[in-house]
Protein backbone atom coordinates (compact mmCIF):
# COMPACT_ATOMS: atom_id res chain seq x y z
CA UNK A 1 0.00 0.00 0.00
CA UNK A 2 0.99 3.73 -0.92
CA UNK A 3 0.74 6.08 1.81
CA UNK A 4 1.30 10.17 1.31
CA UNK A 5 2.43 11.10 5.13
CA UNK A 6 2.53 14.77 5.97
CA UNK A 7 4.17 16.58 8.90
CA UNK A 8 3.11 19.46 10.63
CA UNK A 9 4.91 22.43 12.89
CA UNK A 10 7.70 20.73 14.49
CA UNK A 11 7.15 17.44 13.42
CA UNK A 12 7.69 18.88 10.19
CA UNK A 13 11.14 20.60 11.10
CA UNK A 14 12.36 17.49 12.47
CA UNK A 15 12.00 14.99 9.93
CA UNK A 16 13.10 17.61 7.86
CA UNK A 17 10.50 17.66 4.59
CA UNK A 18 6.46 18.44 5.07
CA UNK A 19 5.79 15.11 3.12
CA UNK A 20 6.77 11.71 2.01
CA UNK A 21 5.01 8.62 0.27
CA UNK A 22 5.87 5.42 1.94
CA UNK A 23 5.17 1.86 1.03
CA UNK A 24 3.96 0.00 4.08
CA UNK A 25 2.12 -3.19 5.26
CA UNK A 26 1.42 -1.66 8.27
CA UNK A 27 -2.01 -2.01 9.83
CA UNK A 28 -2.75 0.62 12.02
CA UNK A 29 -1.55 3.97 12.57
CA UNK A 30 0.42 2.94 15.33
CA UNK A 31 2.21 0.39 12.89
CA UNK A 32 3.18 3.44 10.67
CA UNK A 33 5.04 4.88 13.43
CA UNK A 34 7.21 2.58 14.24
CA UNK A 35 8.02 1.93 10.61
CA UNK A 36 8.74 5.88 10.26
CA UNK A 37 10.42 5.92 13.26
CA UNK A 38 13.14 4.00 11.82
CA UNK A 39 14.11 6.27 8.61
CA UNK A 40 16.18 8.74 10.09
CA UNK A 41 17.42 9.97 13.23
CA UNK A 42 15.04 13.05 12.08
CA UNK A 43 12.00 10.70 12.68
CA UNK A 44 13.35 9.24 15.61
CA UNK A 45 13.16 13.07 17.42
CA UNK A 46 10.02 13.78 15.60
CA UNK A 47 8.04 10.70 17.36
CA UNK A 48 9.93 10.52 20.28
CA UNK A 49 7.16 11.21 22.34
CA UNK A 50 3.87 9.27 21.68
CA UNK A 51 1.62 10.68 24.18
CA UNK A 52 1.16 14.46 22.45
CA UNK A 53 1.58 13.36 19.06
CA UNK A 54 -1.53 13.97 17.14
CA UNK A 55 -2.39 12.54 13.79
CA UNK A 56 -5.02 12.21 11.06
CA UNK A 57 -6.21 9.83 8.80
CA UNK A 58 -7.61 10.76 5.72
CA UNK A 59 -7.97 14.48 6.96
CA UNK A 60 -10.05 13.11 10.12
CA UNK A 61 -8.21 13.26 13.60
CA UNK A 62 -7.62 9.71 14.19
CA UNK A 63 -5.98 7.68 17.22
CA UNK A 64 -2.98 5.48 17.02
CA UNK A 65 -5.25 2.56 16.55
CA UNK A 66 -7.04 3.44 13.81
CA UNK A 67 -6.77 1.24 10.59
CA UNK A 68 -5.02 1.55 7.67
CA UNK A 69 -6.44 -0.59 5.10
CA UNK A 70 -8.18 1.76 1.97
CA UNK A 71 -6.47 5.03 3.42
CA UNK A 72 -4.39 7.34 1.15
CA UNK A 73 -2.88 10.10 3.72
CA UNK A 74 -2.06 10.11 7.34
CA UNK A 75 -0.32 13.18 8.69
CA UNK A 76 1.38 13.55 12.06
CA UNK A 77 1.48 16.74 13.87
CA UNK A 78 1.41 18.17 17.51
CA UNK A 79 -1.49 19.29 19.91
CA UNK A 80 -3.19 21.62 17.99
CA UNK A 81 -2.90 25.46 19.14
CA UNK A 82 -5.63 27.31 16.75
CA UNK A 83 -8.45 30.17 17.57
CA UNK B 1 -23.22 29.28 7.50
CA UNK B 2 -19.43 29.44 6.33
CA UNK B 3 -15.88 28.34 7.28
CA UNK B 4 -13.13 29.92 5.48
CA UNK B 5 -9.49 29.69 5.91
CA UNK B 6 -7.31 32.74 4.30
CA UNK B 7 -4.11 34.68 4.32
CA UNK B 8 -5.46 37.53 3.69
CA UNK B 9 -6.76 40.10 7.16
CA UNK B 10 -11.05 40.23 7.09
CA UNK B 11 -12.91 42.85 8.10
CA UNK B 12 -15.68 42.39 10.60
CA UNK B 13 -18.31 44.47 9.72
CA UNK B 14 -18.57 43.20 5.81
CA UNK B 15 -18.62 39.71 7.24
CA UNK B 16 -21.62 41.02 9.83
CA UNK B 17 -23.48 42.77 6.94
CA UNK B 18 -26.61 40.30 6.21
CA UNK B 19 -25.57 38.00 9.34
CA UNK B 20 -28.01 36.39 10.99
CA UNK B 21 -30.91 38.07 9.60
CA UNK B 22 -34.25 37.12 11.63
CA UNK B 23 -32.29 36.46 14.70
CA UNK B 24 -32.77 38.21 17.78
CA UNK B 25 -29.04 37.65 18.99
CA UNK B 26 -25.87 37.62 17.15
CA UNK B 27 -22.22 37.27 19.13
CA UNK B 28 -18.63 37.66 18.04
CA UNK B 29 -15.71 36.26 18.95
CA UNK B 30 -12.62 37.92 17.24
CA UNK B 31 -8.87 37.14 18.41
CA UNK B 32 -6.13 39.34 18.05
CA UNK B 33 -2.08 39.37 18.36
CA UNK B 34 -1.42 39.70 21.88
CA UNK B 35 2.18 41.00 22.63
CA UNK B 36 2.43 40.22 26.40
CA UNK B 37 6.57 40.66 26.68
CA UNK B 38 7.16 43.57 24.72
CA UNK B 39 9.60 41.26 22.69
CA UNK B 40 6.98 39.42 19.98
CA UNK B 41 6.79 40.79 16.14
CA UNK B 42 4.36 38.76 14.74
CA UNK B 43 2.66 35.17 14.78
CA UNK B 44 2.79 33.07 12.30
CA UNK B 45 0.57 30.34 11.82
CA UNK B 46 0.72 26.72 9.94
CA UNK B 47 -2.52 24.88 8.86
CA UNK B 48 -3.46 21.71 7.00
CA UNK B 49 -4.98 22.67 3.24
CA UNK B 50 -7.45 20.42 2.71
CA UNK B 51 -8.63 19.26 6.04
CA UNK B 52 -8.83 22.76 7.59
CA UNK B 53 -11.60 23.92 5.62
CA UNK B 54 -13.25 20.61 6.41
CA UNK B 55 -12.91 20.94 10.14
CA UNK B 56 -14.53 24.26 10.27
CA UNK B 57 -17.26 23.32 8.44
CA UNK B 58 -17.95 19.95 10.50
CA UNK B 59 -17.77 21.93 13.58
CA UNK B 60 -19.84 24.58 12.81
CA UNK B 61 -22.36 22.52 11.39
CA UNK B 62 -22.57 20.27 14.47
CA UNK B 63 -22.80 24.40 16.35
CA UNK B 64 -25.81 24.86 14.37
CA UNK B 65 -27.65 21.32 14.98
CA UNK B 66 -26.47 21.40 18.84
CA UNK B 67 -27.51 25.19 19.29
CA UNK B 68 -30.01 25.62 17.04
CA UNK B 69 -27.85 28.66 15.17
CA UNK B 70 -29.80 30.32 12.28
CA UNK B 71 -26.19 30.93 11.56
CA UNK B 72 -22.87 31.04 11.68
CA UNK B 73 -19.34 31.77 10.24
CA UNK B 74 -15.78 31.02 11.01
CA UNK B 75 -12.78 32.71 9.20
CA UNK B 76 -9.41 31.55 10.29
CA UNK B 77 -6.29 32.91 9.06
CA UNK B 78 -2.61 31.57 8.13
CA UNK B 79 0.78 32.67 7.51
CA UNK B 80 2.39 35.79 9.14
CA UNK B 81 -0.15 37.99 11.20
CA UNK B 82 1.26 41.10 12.95
CA UNK B 83 1.09 42.09 16.45
CA UNK B 84 -2.81 43.87 16.94
CA UNK B 85 -4.35 42.29 14.12
CA UNK B 86 -6.72 39.56 14.07
CA UNK B 87 -6.22 36.11 13.73
CA UNK B 88 -10.14 34.96 13.27
CA UNK B 89 -13.66 34.98 14.07
CA UNK B 90 -16.51 33.73 14.89
CA UNK B 91 -20.41 34.88 14.57
CA UNK B 92 -23.33 32.73 15.48
CA UNK B 93 -27.03 34.02 15.39
CA UNK B 94 -29.94 32.58 17.07
CA UNK B 95 -33.00 33.33 18.79
CA UNK B 96 -31.94 34.08 21.92
CA UNK B 97 -29.17 34.99 23.66
CA UNK B 98 -27.99 32.11 25.32
CA UNK B 99 -27.92 29.99 21.99
CA UNK B 100 -25.75 32.31 20.37
CA UNK B 101 -22.94 32.87 23.52
CA UNK B 102 -22.50 29.40 23.95
CA UNK B 103 -22.08 28.37 20.19
CA UNK B 104 -19.88 31.12 20.08
CA UNK B 105 -18.24 29.46 23.46
CA UNK B 106 -18.80 26.06 22.00
CA UNK B 107 -16.81 26.77 18.68
CA UNK B 108 -13.60 28.54 20.39
CA UNK B 109 -12.94 25.65 22.65
CA UNK B 110 -13.14 23.03 19.30
CA UNK B 111 -10.78 25.40 17.44
CA UNK B 112 -8.31 26.04 19.91
CA UNK B 113 -7.39 21.88 20.13
CA UNK B 114 -8.91 20.53 16.94
CA UNK B 115 -8.62 22.26 14.33
CA UNK B 116 -5.19 21.95 12.06
CA UNK B 117 -3.73 24.89 13.29
CA UNK B 118 -0.32 25.65 14.60
CA UNK B 119 0.78 29.20 16.00
CA UNK B 120 4.66 30.39 16.16
CA UNK B 121 5.36 33.59 17.81
CA UNK B 122 7.80 35.34 15.70
CA UNK B 123 10.15 37.96 18.24
CA UNK B 124 11.73 41.20 17.01
CA UNK B 125 15.15 39.95 16.68
CA UNK B 126 13.62 37.50 14.11
CA UNK B 127 13.42 34.00 16.37
CA UNK B 128 10.64 32.08 15.99
CA UNK B 129 8.92 29.52 18.83
CA UNK B 130 6.06 27.28 18.63
CA UNK B 131 3.02 27.86 21.11
CA UNK B 132 2.77 25.13 23.44
CA UNK B 133 -0.98 23.94 23.67
CA UNK B 134 -2.35 24.47 26.56
CA UNK B 135 -4.03 22.07 29.44
CA UNK B 136 -6.63 24.35 29.74
CA UNK B 137 -7.64 24.26 26.48
CA UNK B 138 -8.04 20.23 26.46
CA UNK B 139 -9.97 20.54 29.48
CA UNK B 140 -12.30 23.28 27.80
CA UNK B 141 -13.71 20.40 25.65
CA UNK B 142 -15.22 18.70 28.52
CA UNK B 143 -17.34 21.17 29.55
CA UNK B 144 -19.32 20.08 26.14
CA UNK C 1 -15.28 52.12 28.60
CA UNK C 2 -18.34 53.70 27.80
CA UNK C 3 -22.19 53.39 27.97
CA UNK C 4 -24.75 54.86 26.30
CA UNK C 5 -28.14 55.52 25.38
CA UNK C 6 -29.50 56.77 21.98
CA UNK C 7 -32.49 56.59 19.91
CA UNK C 8 -30.14 56.55 16.83
CA UNK C 9 -29.39 52.88 15.32
CA UNK C 10 -25.71 52.59 15.69
CA UNK C 11 -23.04 50.94 13.52
CA UNK C 12 -21.41 47.54 15.19
CA UNK C 13 -18.53 48.75 12.65
CA UNK C 14 -17.80 52.22 14.03
CA UNK C 15 -18.31 51.00 16.95
CA UNK C 16 -15.54 48.57 17.27
CA UNK C 17 -13.21 50.78 15.33
CA UNK C 18 -10.31 51.18 17.92
CA UNK C 19 -11.97 49.40 20.19
CA UNK C 20 -9.78 46.97 23.04
CA UNK C 21 -6.51 48.07 21.01
CA UNK C 22 -3.82 45.47 22.68
CA UNK C 23 -6.29 42.91 23.93
CA UNK C 24 -6.24 39.02 22.60
CA UNK C 25 -9.75 38.64 22.71
CA UNK C 26 -12.91 40.73 21.72
CA UNK C 27 -16.27 39.61 22.15
CA UNK C 28 -19.61 41.11 20.97
CA UNK C 29 -23.25 40.98 21.49
CA UNK C 30 -25.86 42.25 19.25
CA UNK C 31 -29.71 41.99 19.88
CA UNK C 32 -32.20 42.54 16.96
CA UNK C 33 -35.84 42.82 16.91
CA UNK C 34 -37.34 39.62 16.38
CA UNK C 35 -40.63 38.95 15.09
CA UNK C 36 -41.82 35.14 15.70
CA UNK C 37 -45.65 35.58 15.02
CA UNK C 38 -45.19 37.37 12.05
CA UNK C 39 -47.46 39.90 13.32
CA UNK C 40 -45.06 42.72 14.84
CA UNK C 41 -43.72 45.93 13.35
CA UNK C 42 -41.55 47.20 16.10
CA UNK C 43 -40.37 47.73 19.59
CA UNK C 44 -41.11 50.60 21.58
CA UNK C 45 -38.45 50.84 24.22
CA UNK C 46 -38.96 53.37 27.55
CA UNK C 47 -36.43 54.01 29.60
CA UNK C 48 -35.11 56.02 33.09
CA UNK C 49 -33.46 58.97 31.47
CA UNK C 50 -30.74 59.92 34.21
CA UNK C 51 -30.69 56.50 36.09
CA UNK C 52 -30.25 54.38 33.10
CA UNK C 53 -26.69 56.00 31.99
CA UNK C 54 -25.66 55.57 35.89
CA UNK C 55 -26.90 52.00 36.00
CA UNK C 56 -24.98 51.06 32.61
CA UNK C 57 -21.94 52.90 33.57
CA UNK C 58 -22.28 50.96 36.76
CA UNK C 59 -22.64 47.56 35.32
CA UNK C 60 -19.94 48.33 32.95
CA UNK C 61 -17.44 48.86 35.83
CA UNK C 62 -18.44 46.37 37.82
CA UNK C 63 -17.58 43.81 34.90
CA UNK C 64 -14.06 45.41 33.75
CA UNK C 65 -13.43 44.92 37.69
CA UNK C 66 -14.76 41.27 38.02
CA UNK C 67 -13.15 39.27 34.54
CA UNK C 68 -10.19 42.44 34.33
CA UNK C 69 -11.71 43.42 30.81
CA UNK C 70 -9.36 45.59 29.32
CA UNK C 71 -12.28 47.66 27.33
CA UNK C 72 -16.45 47.56 27.47
CA UNK C 73 -18.79 48.93 25.34
CA UNK C 74 -22.76 49.78 26.25
CA UNK C 75 -25.12 51.12 23.96
CA UNK C 76 -29.07 50.59 24.33
CA UNK C 77 -31.26 52.05 22.58
CA UNK C 78 -35.14 53.33 23.49
CA UNK C 79 -37.62 54.90 21.18
CA UNK C 80 -39.55 52.54 18.36
CA UNK C 81 -37.19 49.87 16.57
CA UNK C 82 -38.63 48.19 13.88
CA UNK C 83 -38.26 44.65 13.41
CA UNK C 84 -34.97 43.75 12.21
CA UNK C 85 -33.32 46.50 13.56
CA UNK C 86 -30.43 46.13 16.70
CA UNK C 87 -31.73 47.24 20.17
CA UNK C 88 -28.56 47.19 21.86
CA UNK C 89 -24.99 45.54 21.94
CA UNK C 90 -22.12 44.71 24.10
CA UNK C 91 -18.61 44.58 23.57
CA UNK C 92 -15.85 43.74 25.74
CA UNK C 93 -11.82 43.17 25.70
CA UNK C 94 -9.81 41.16 27.69
CA UNK C 95 -6.97 39.30 27.61
CA UNK C 96 -8.14 36.13 26.86
CA UNK C 97 -11.24 34.92 25.46
CA UNK C 98 -12.70 32.80 28.89
CA UNK C 99 -13.22 36.54 30.44
CA UNK C 100 -14.09 38.32 27.33
CA UNK C 101 -16.92 35.58 26.80
CA UNK C 102 -18.15 35.58 30.76
CA UNK C 103 -17.75 39.50 30.98
CA UNK C 104 -20.22 39.85 27.40
CA UNK C 105 -22.57 37.33 29.30
CA UNK C 106 -22.79 38.84 32.47
CA UNK C 107 -23.26 42.62 31.42
CA UNK C 108 -26.28 41.01 28.84
CA UNK C 109 -27.38 39.22 32.14
CA UNK C 110 -27.34 42.43 34.44
CA UNK C 111 -29.21 44.36 31.33
CA UNK C 112 -32.19 42.40 31.17
CA UNK C 113 -33.07 42.16 34.96
CA UNK C 114 -31.39 45.30 36.40
CA UNK C 115 -31.27 48.24 33.28
CA UNK C 116 -34.29 50.48 33.90
CA UNK C 117 -35.38 49.81 29.77
CA UNK C 118 -39.20 48.52 29.44
CA UNK C 119 -40.26 46.97 26.23
CA UNK C 120 -43.73 47.00 24.50
CA UNK C 121 -44.54 45.18 21.21
CA UNK C 122 -46.53 47.12 18.95
CA UNK C 123 -47.78 44.82 16.59
CA UNK C 124 -48.77 45.23 12.56
CA UNK C 125 -52.29 46.53 13.40
CA UNK C 126 -51.04 49.31 16.07
CA UNK C 127 -51.66 47.61 19.14
CA UNK C 128 -49.24 47.51 22.02
CA UNK C 129 -48.67 45.02 24.82
CA UNK C 130 -45.89 45.13 27.29
CA UNK C 131 -43.16 42.49 27.45
CA UNK C 132 -43.26 40.62 30.56
CA UNK C 133 -40.11 40.14 32.38
CA UNK C 134 -39.11 35.98 32.19
CA UNK C 135 -38.00 34.41 35.18
CA UNK C 136 -35.56 32.93 33.13
CA UNK C 137 -34.01 36.25 33.13
CA UNK C 138 -34.18 36.91 36.61
CA UNK C 139 -32.57 33.55 37.77
CA UNK C 140 -30.18 33.85 35.57
CA UNK C 141 -28.63 36.62 37.72
CA UNK C 142 -27.94 34.03 39.94
CA UNK C 143 -25.19 32.34 38.03
CA UNK C 144 -22.75 34.80 39.05
CA UNK D 1 -40.56 66.10 53.19
CA UNK D 2 -41.54 66.75 49.15
CA UNK D 3 -40.67 63.66 46.89
CA UNK D 4 -40.59 63.37 43.13
CA UNK D 5 -42.39 60.72 42.06
CA UNK D 6 -42.07 59.08 38.63
CA UNK D 7 -43.66 55.92 37.32
CA UNK D 8 -42.51 54.21 34.08
CA UNK D 9 -44.26 51.47 31.76
CA UNK D 10 -47.68 50.27 32.86
CA UNK D 11 -47.45 51.70 35.92
CA UNK D 12 -47.45 54.79 33.96
CA UNK D 13 -50.75 54.31 32.06
CA UNK D 14 -52.56 52.84 35.37
CA UNK D 15 -51.50 56.31 37.64
CA UNK D 16 -52.39 58.68 34.17
CA UNK D 17 -49.03 60.65 34.19
CA UNK D 18 -45.56 60.06 34.59
CA UNK D 19 -44.52 61.97 37.67
CA UNK D 20 -45.95 63.60 40.07
CA UNK D 21 -44.71 65.91 43.32
CA UNK D 22 -46.06 64.37 46.73
CA UNK D 23 -45.76 66.22 50.03
CA UNK D 24 -45.38 62.78 52.49
CA UNK D 25 -43.74 62.20 56.28
CA UNK D 26 -43.98 58.66 55.27
CA UNK D 27 -40.47 56.59 56.32
CA UNK D 28 -39.73 54.00 54.04
CA UNK D 29 -40.57 53.39 50.61
CA UNK D 30 -43.36 50.74 51.92
CA UNK D 31 -44.89 53.56 53.65
CA UNK D 32 -44.67 55.85 50.61
CA UNK D 33 -46.77 53.75 48.49
CA UNK D 34 -49.77 53.01 51.31
CA UNK D 35 -49.85 56.62 51.17
CA UNK D 36 -50.30 56.53 47.16
CA UNK D 37 -52.51 53.77 46.75
CA UNK D 38 -54.96 55.93 48.47
CA UNK D 39 -54.42 58.93 45.92
CA UNK D 40 -56.57 57.65 43.20
CA UNK D 41 -58.36 53.87 41.52
CA UNK D 42 -55.29 54.18 38.92
CA UNK D 43 -52.87 54.18 41.86
CA UNK D 44 -54.70 51.87 43.90
CA UNK D 45 -53.93 49.46 40.09
CA UNK D 46 -50.60 50.62 39.97
CA UNK D 47 -49.69 49.14 43.15
CA UNK D 48 -52.07 46.22 42.92
CA UNK D 49 -49.35 43.31 43.00
CA UNK D 50 -46.43 44.51 45.17
CA UNK D 51 -44.77 40.98 44.48
CA UNK D 52 -43.75 42.11 40.60
CA UNK D 53 -43.54 46.15 42.34
CA UNK D 54 -39.74 47.25 41.62
CA UNK D 55 -38.51 50.34 42.81
CA UNK D 56 -35.66 52.64 42.44
CA UNK D 57 -34.43 55.74 44.98
CA UNK D 58 -32.48 58.96 43.49
CA UNK D 59 -31.72 56.77 40.87
CA UNK D 60 -30.56 53.67 42.64
CA UNK D 61 -32.77 50.55 42.77
CA UNK D 62 -34.33 50.01 46.33
CA UNK D 63 -36.34 47.26 48.38
CA UNK D 64 -39.66 48.69 50.18
CA UNK D 65 -38.14 48.98 53.33
CA UNK D 66 -35.54 51.74 51.71
CA UNK D 67 -35.72 54.58 54.47
CA UNK D 68 -36.88 57.59 52.59
CA UNK D 69 -34.75 60.38 54.75
CA UNK D 70 -32.83 63.09 52.61
CA UNK D 71 -34.37 61.11 49.10
CA UNK D 72 -35.67 63.65 46.24
CA UNK D 73 -36.59 60.87 43.72
CA UNK D 74 -38.60 57.80 43.95
CA UNK D 75 -39.67 55.68 40.65
CA UNK D 76 -41.78 52.74 40.63
CA UNK D 77 -41.94 50.18 37.39
CA UNK D 78 -42.65 46.81 36.35
CA UNK D 79 -39.93 44.11 36.41
CA UNK D 80 -37.30 45.80 33.37
CA UNK D 81 -37.52 44.24 30.44
CA UNK D 82 -33.91 45.23 28.54
CA UNK D 83 -31.56 43.66 26.89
Amino acid sequence: MTLEILYFAWLRERVGQPRETVSTDAATVRDLVSQLVARSDGHAAAFADLGTLRCAVDQQLADLDAPLAGVREVAFFPPMTGG
Amino acid sequence: MSARVQAEPFDLAAELSGFGTGAGAVVTFTGLVRDDTGLMAALQIEHYPGMTERALSDYGAEAARRFQLSDWRIIHRHGRIEVGAPIMMVATAARHRRAAFEGADYLMDWLKSRAPFWKQEIARDGSATWVQAKNSDEDALLRW
